[in-house]
């Protein structure tokens, strides 16, 4: 019991990724309102990006910037060990996935106030109905 | 001992999320959803990721809300879940 | 260096910038920039495909880096036949759009080219990169400006369409990135070749397992395998029509040379088909996609429409044949992007032009098309009969593959669901062929073409006499007036339809020159 | 055996298809367009023509088009048999040209144009058919052939004739794609080659169920050959204009079907293999019942046109149950049985065609006395009659001697009765008509008055009575044609 427990601690941030993208995906799907779905698309995506911050984190370990590295002479005798950094390469992938989930809310965002505008609601079965109404006349 | 912070940070953002999609009222959304936003970038920034949570903190948490209470105000508020 | 590669990529995108730029000079030059960026692009495609064949393998670092730090380009054979197939196609789009786009959307006709480049700049990354980072950030470009370029279309339902394909986009694109998450912590390497070589150590790994499960769930919601492909018939039908036109053929082909990517060259066929044992279950997927596909396109009443479902059947062939687990199965899956791509091209051009003259193409707008516009349904015809699979159409010949590869496999139900949902798409077709050949509308026994003679016999046979029957002409005025689409339309159709011939009876090379060594 | 390879079966497929460009362009001008019809069969029948002295002393003509896998090329080669389906096809076009002038004329037809240039497209798939090397070349024209034809059945663009479509397409295409393509794959599988040899390509490699399942795959798949169940598209195919009838469903679509069936028989699975699993013998009862059962119902038949659909349902079948007697004998006569057929049938056809045209009749019970009216036409079709039914002095006695002949040699004497007994039935269906037109008195002829001629028009009567005499010629001169079969067939 306490090593499942030890499991979950340990590697908690793991676990609460996954029940944050659970409730994003929950949202998506369970949600009538457009906006609703939209925010826990949102989610869904910080979850995400969430996961790959956690890649990088090491306990006891710093930001990997490495004092004097610019042409003094410290970096040289000092010996960089990798472990004494958090590793960088998920953080700058995860500036490209930001800007990616930002551009995709705001073409969703934007879509949403043109289906208010056109059927005056932003509920899914409100939207069905009016939409198969159109098709019939 | 750094890691309780970063554990009751999550428990936040959790609360925040599951109260940003079952609030009644979407501009009680948009303000939980950019808390929910505000406190990953705390987490993020705990975590080490500073560069994360700035682009976070400027993107995400101001871009964002700033789009949703706008959709909100060029629709409205009501939302039946 | 040869600096093609990117060439290739960055025209499209230069293309983009000054196209926006110069859309505030003048509209109508955004147009023929973005048609000169697409021919230099196609052009060094071509020529890349040529460096390719005969040189090998074509590694291209980004701004000089090398990887697995820099970002690099590389093209093999696969790579170079599918980048040449999607800059030819995005540019004889190009060429038969004007007219449509001008027509449908006439005040934002910038705002889709520089959409429309950016979107093929995508695709081509996709196909391009050897990166797995990269090539999620590019499957986004190009699925942000798909979305924006869908809700361009239909005003009705365009907006809602393309707002679901958001939710389930944004689903595909985060299990894949998810699953590279996954890689990265197993193997701490992005490089497809990298990642690659050493996933051969670790095959037993469940972080591994987990990678590639998520990544090929990822890649197939995003290339609509049944039963993900809610979203592809609505969105594909109510997007404007010169964006329906290369979206259709080629969205979904280049998810599939992702998902062939992903399986031969990161995975390796040897950890999937041996390690895994999913193999079975996935063309049993591949034929249930097959048969839904076929039978739901069984069901419409609007051409669209129809086309969309046959793509999901479409993309059962490729999936199956890929996993089939053998050459020749994926000498067919490879040899159907290719083929799919141009019959669903030419499908959808001749669709364009149908819309272009006549607004719908719902089933009751069809009649007396034959007559009206010949040259327009010569191409639906033969690009019809090759998703049927009639030889010399290339249709026929991937499929001589995938069922090969069926048979080789033992996978019999896989050979079977081919067959019928081949006589499926035959009949469907031929209810089209026949509502456009015959001028009148259904169940209207009466009608008969405009200034001829009624032949004797058929008034014998449906009993009444001469002077009766010369009353039902001019139910329909345009039956036996031509009424052609745009030169222009016209054009890129018959190029496609020539590309269909050719691509069928030069298979057999094909397959020699570029899938084979690809394979070995 | 000597192999040339020359560019001559590609260029006979190419003629008609050249043909067609100018034809659409020409459709203002009915001439220019009918002269350019007979330039391109004429150039076809002689390029066909110039091949038959190198087949006949042996030689093979090949040329490979595009190489797809091994064993599998677009290719075409010349044989024996091959020369003999194309020569029948070939010059029956010709004929059926100058008919179809008449014809349509007459009738003042719509869509000439688009009538005229599917047809040719027709002829070159058939063309094509003849001289495939291997059985994907073979299906590649079949399928083409199955889908320009359809234009032409549907030519009326009425409700009769988009049923009629509709029926032939599902049968003749779904079965195609239904039996003929898995099984081709299946065989292509097996072995890795398509290519035909009379030793058969399976070199051991098949079982007896596997084998019967391919073969009937094939024997239904090529529903073209008509035999039954899957036969009911040919009659409905009967509502399109009768130099379609004559040549496509008397000769060139049907004999496809069958030449196919002959091709699968002796070049894919080869006389030994079939003979050793005893397989000859399913095909024949199949083919057996089609001839019996297709002959009954064709006695039942009133309308002209019909009868005729059936009986060439039953004669196909001749045709199959000859090669599938696998006796040289029986082969013979069952090969020979396309050229001394075609002749015959299509004869008949002109002559319900010149009938329809000049009376507007269709039916056999108007035809009373209607040969004094029409004696040429009906004399033709007294001729066509007994090449059909096999009595000298036409054609069709050779092939109905070899046949039974042939029944005699493999020993399969039950078998003979089938003929027999067809063959009464045949004279049944047929005869009657020819004595009623002569000395029968319709309801209206009632005065004694002497009866004018009024023959149809010479573009119709000239070609009916050039096949007519040209089946009593075949009776005599049959030798180049039998030449031609032992040399395919190995015999």
């Amino acid at each position: 019991m306490s090593d499942i427990l030890s499991l979950i601690v340990a590697k908690y941030n793991f676990w609460l990724y996954i029940i944050l993208m659970m409730i994003g995906l929950y949202a998506m799907i369970a949600k009538n309102n457009l906006m609703k779905k939209l925010v826990g698309m949102n989610i869904f995506q910080t979850a995400i990006i969430l996961f790959y911050v956690s890649i990088g984190y090491k306990h006891g370990a710093t930001l990997p910037i490495i004092q004097g590295g610019h042409g003094g002479h410290s970096a040289h005798d000092a010996v960089i060990r990798a472990a004494d950094y958090i590793n960088p390469l998920p953080h700058v992938l995860m500036l490209t996935a930001i800007v990616v989930s930002v551009a995709t809310f705001g073409v969703a965002m934007a879509l949403c106030v043109r289906i208010y505008q056109r059927y005056q609601t932003l509920e899914e079965d409100e939207l069905r109905m009016r939409v198969s109404e159109k098709n019939n006349l | 001992m750094l890691w309780p912070i970063d554990l009751i940070v999550l428990t936040f953002v959790i609360f925040c999320a599951i109260a940003a999609i079952t609030v009644r009222d979407l501009l009680g959304t948009a303000i939980l959803f950019s808390a929910y936003s505000f406190l990953m970038c705390l987490l993020w920034a705990v975590m080490g990721a500073v560069d994360v949570a700035f682009t976070e903190a400027s993107v995400g948490a101001g871009v964002s809300t700033v789009f949703f209470v706008a959709a909100v105000f060029r629709t409205s508020r009501r939302t039946k879940d | 260096m040869n600096n093609m590669p990117a060439i290739l990529v960055l025209a499209p995108l230069l293309g983009a910038l000054f196209a926006g730029l110069a859309a505030w000079i003048q509209k109508q030059l955004s147009y023929y920039i973005a048609l000169t960026a697409m021919a230099v692009s196609c052009f060094a495609a071509v020529s890349v495909l040529k460096d390719v064949v005969e040189a090998g393998t074509m590694q291209y670092r980004m701004a000089g880096w090398a990887p697995p730090m820099g970002i690099e380009l590389k093209i093999d054979l696969l790579n170079a036949m599918v980048l040449v197939l999607i800059s030819a196609i995005a540019f004889l789009n190009l060429v038969a759009s004007v007219k449509s786009v001008e027509q449908e959307i006439p005040d934002r006709a910038p705002s889709f080219y520089v959409m429309y480049l950016l979107f093929v700049v995508g695709l081509l990354g996709v196909s391009a990169t050897g990166d797995l980072f990269n090539l999620y950030v590019l499957i986004e470009i190009t699925s942000l400006t798909s979305y924006t370029l869908i809700a361009l279309g239909d005003k009705d339902r365009g907006h809602l369409a393309a707002l679901n394909y958001i939710f389930i986009g944004v689903i595909g694109a985060s299990f894949y990135l998810l699953g590279v998450g996954y890689l990265y912590i197993t193997t701490g390497s992005l490089n497809m070749a990298d990642v690659a070589v050493i996933l051969k150590g670790i095959q037993g790994s469940s972080a591994v397992l987990t990678a590639f499960i998520l990544c090929i769930l990822g890649v197939w919601i995003k290339m609509a395998l049944f039963p993900l492909h809610v979203w592809l018939p609505n969105a594909y039908s109510f997007a404007p029509v010169g964006f329906a036109r290369v979206v259709a053929p080629l969205m979904t082909k280049v998810m599939v040379y992702v998902m062939i990517r992903l399986m031969v060259t990161v995975f390796g066929l040897d950890y999937i088909l041996d390690t895994l044992h999913l193999a079975d279950a996935v063309v049993w997927l591949a034929v249930t996609a097959i048969l839904a596909g076929a039978f739901m396109a069984l069901s419409q009443t609007d051409l669209k429409k129809m086309l969309a479902y046959i793509i999901v059947c479409e993309i059962g062939y490729m999936v199956g044949g890929a996993w089939l687990g053998n050459d020749l199965g994926m000498t067919g899956a490879i040899l159907h992007i290719l083929n799919d791509a141009l019959m669903t091209f030419a499908l959808f051009l001749a669709v364009g032009n149908i819309i272009y003259m006549r607004k719908q193409v719902a089933f009751s707008n069809l009649p007396g098309l034959f007559s009206a516009m010949p040259w327009t349904m010569a191409g639906f015809v033969l690009a019809g009969l090759s998703i049927i699979g009639v030889p010399p159409t290339c249709g026929f010949f991937s499929k001589w593959y995938l069922v090969l590869g069926a048979f080789e496999a033992g996978a019999y139900h896989f050979a079977a669901a081919l067959i019928i949902s081949s006589l499926v798409c035959a009949v469907l077709f031929f209810k089209v062929f026949e509502i456009c050949f015959f001028a009148s509308a259904p169940g209207d026994p009466d009608h008969h073409v405009a200034g001829s003679p009624q032949p004797i016999h058929y008034i014998h046979a449906a009993g009444h006499d001469r002077a009766g029957g010369d009353s039902g002409a001019g139910t329909h005025p345009p039956a036996g007036v031509m009424a052609e689409a745009p030169v222009s339309m016209l054009a890129a159709l018959g190029l496609v339809s020539i590309a269909i011939i050719a691509a069928g009876v030069y298979a057999g090379t094909i397959v020699n020159t570029i899938i084979l060594p690809f394979l070995q | 055996m000597e192999i040339l390879i020359s560019i001559k079966p590609l260029l006979t497929v190419l003629v008609p298809l050249l043909v067609i460009p100018i034809l659409v362009s020409s459709s203002q001008k009915p001439n220019v367009r009918e002269a350019w019809i007979f330039g391109g069969g004429f150039v076809m029948f002689f390029l066909v023509a110039s091949m038959v002295p190198a087949v006949l002393s042996g030689s093979k003509i090949v040329f490979t088009l595009f190489k797809l896998a091994p064993g599998a090329d677009i290719a075409f080669a010349v044989d024996g048999l091959g020369m003999l389906f194309a020569l029948v096809a070939s010059s029956l076009y010709i004929v059926t040209s100058l008919y179809s002038i008449g014809y349509m004329r007459g009738l003042k037809e719509h869509g000439q144009t688009r009538f005229v240039s599917f047809f040719a497209l027709a002829i070159s798939a058939t063309m094509g058919a003849a001289f495939s090397a291997n059985l994907l070349t073979l299906y590649l024209f079949y399928e083409i052939l199955s889908l320009a034809t359809y234009p032409l059945v549907a030519h009326h663009e009425d409700a009769k004739s988009k049923i009629s479509a509709r029926r032939y397409l599902v049968f003749i295409l779904g079965t195609s794609i239904g039996l003929v393509l898995p099984a081709m794959i299946y065989c292509y599988h097996v072995t890795g080659t398509l290519a035909f040899s009379t030793a058969g390509i399976f070199a051991g490699q098949l079982s007896k169920p596997a084998a019967t399942v391919l073969l009937l795959m094939f024997v239904f798949g090529f529903a073209k050959a008509g035999i039954m169940p899957f036969h009911s598209w040919l009659p409905a195919a009967m509502v399109a204009p009768t130099p379609v009838s004559a040549l496509l469903h008397a000769v060139a679509v049907v004999k496809v079907g069958v030449f196919s069936i002959v091709r699968v028989i002796t070049g894919i699975f080869g006389v030994d293999l079939l003979a050793a699993f005893n397989l000859g013998t399913m095909v024949m009862v199949i083919a057996s019942f089609t001839i019996i059962v297709s002959s009954c119902i064709a006695l039942s038949q009133d309308e002209l046109k019909r009868r005729l659909a059936f009986s060439t349902i039953s004669q196909l079948s001749y045709i199959v149950f000859g090669v599938a007697l696998l006796s040289p004998s029986g082969q013979l006569g069952g090969v020979i049985h396309i050229l001394m057929h075609a002749f015959g049938k299509i004869t008949l056809f002109f002559c319900a065609g010149a009938i329809f045209v000049a009376t507007g009749k269709k039916y056999i019970s108007q035809m009373k006395g209607l040969g004094r009216q029409m004696p040429v036409t009906f004399a033709a079709f007294f001729i066509g009659s007994l090449g059909v039914i096999g009595l000298p002095p036409t054609g069709g006695f050779y092939s109905k001697w070899n046949l039974i002949l042939g029944t005699l040699e493999a020993g399969q004497t039950v078998f003979m009765a089938v003929l027999l007994v067809s063959s009464f039935l045949n004279a049944f269906y047929f005869l009657p008509i020819v004595y009623q037109a002569f000395f029968g008195k319709g309801k209206d002829d009632l005065s004694d008055a002497p009866v004018t001629i009024q023959e149809a028009n010479l573009c119709l009567v000239v070609p009916l009575a050039i096949t007519a005499l040209a089946s009593i010629g075949l009776f005599f001169f049959p030798r180049m044609f039998v030449d031609l079969i032992v040399l395919g067939l190995n015999l």
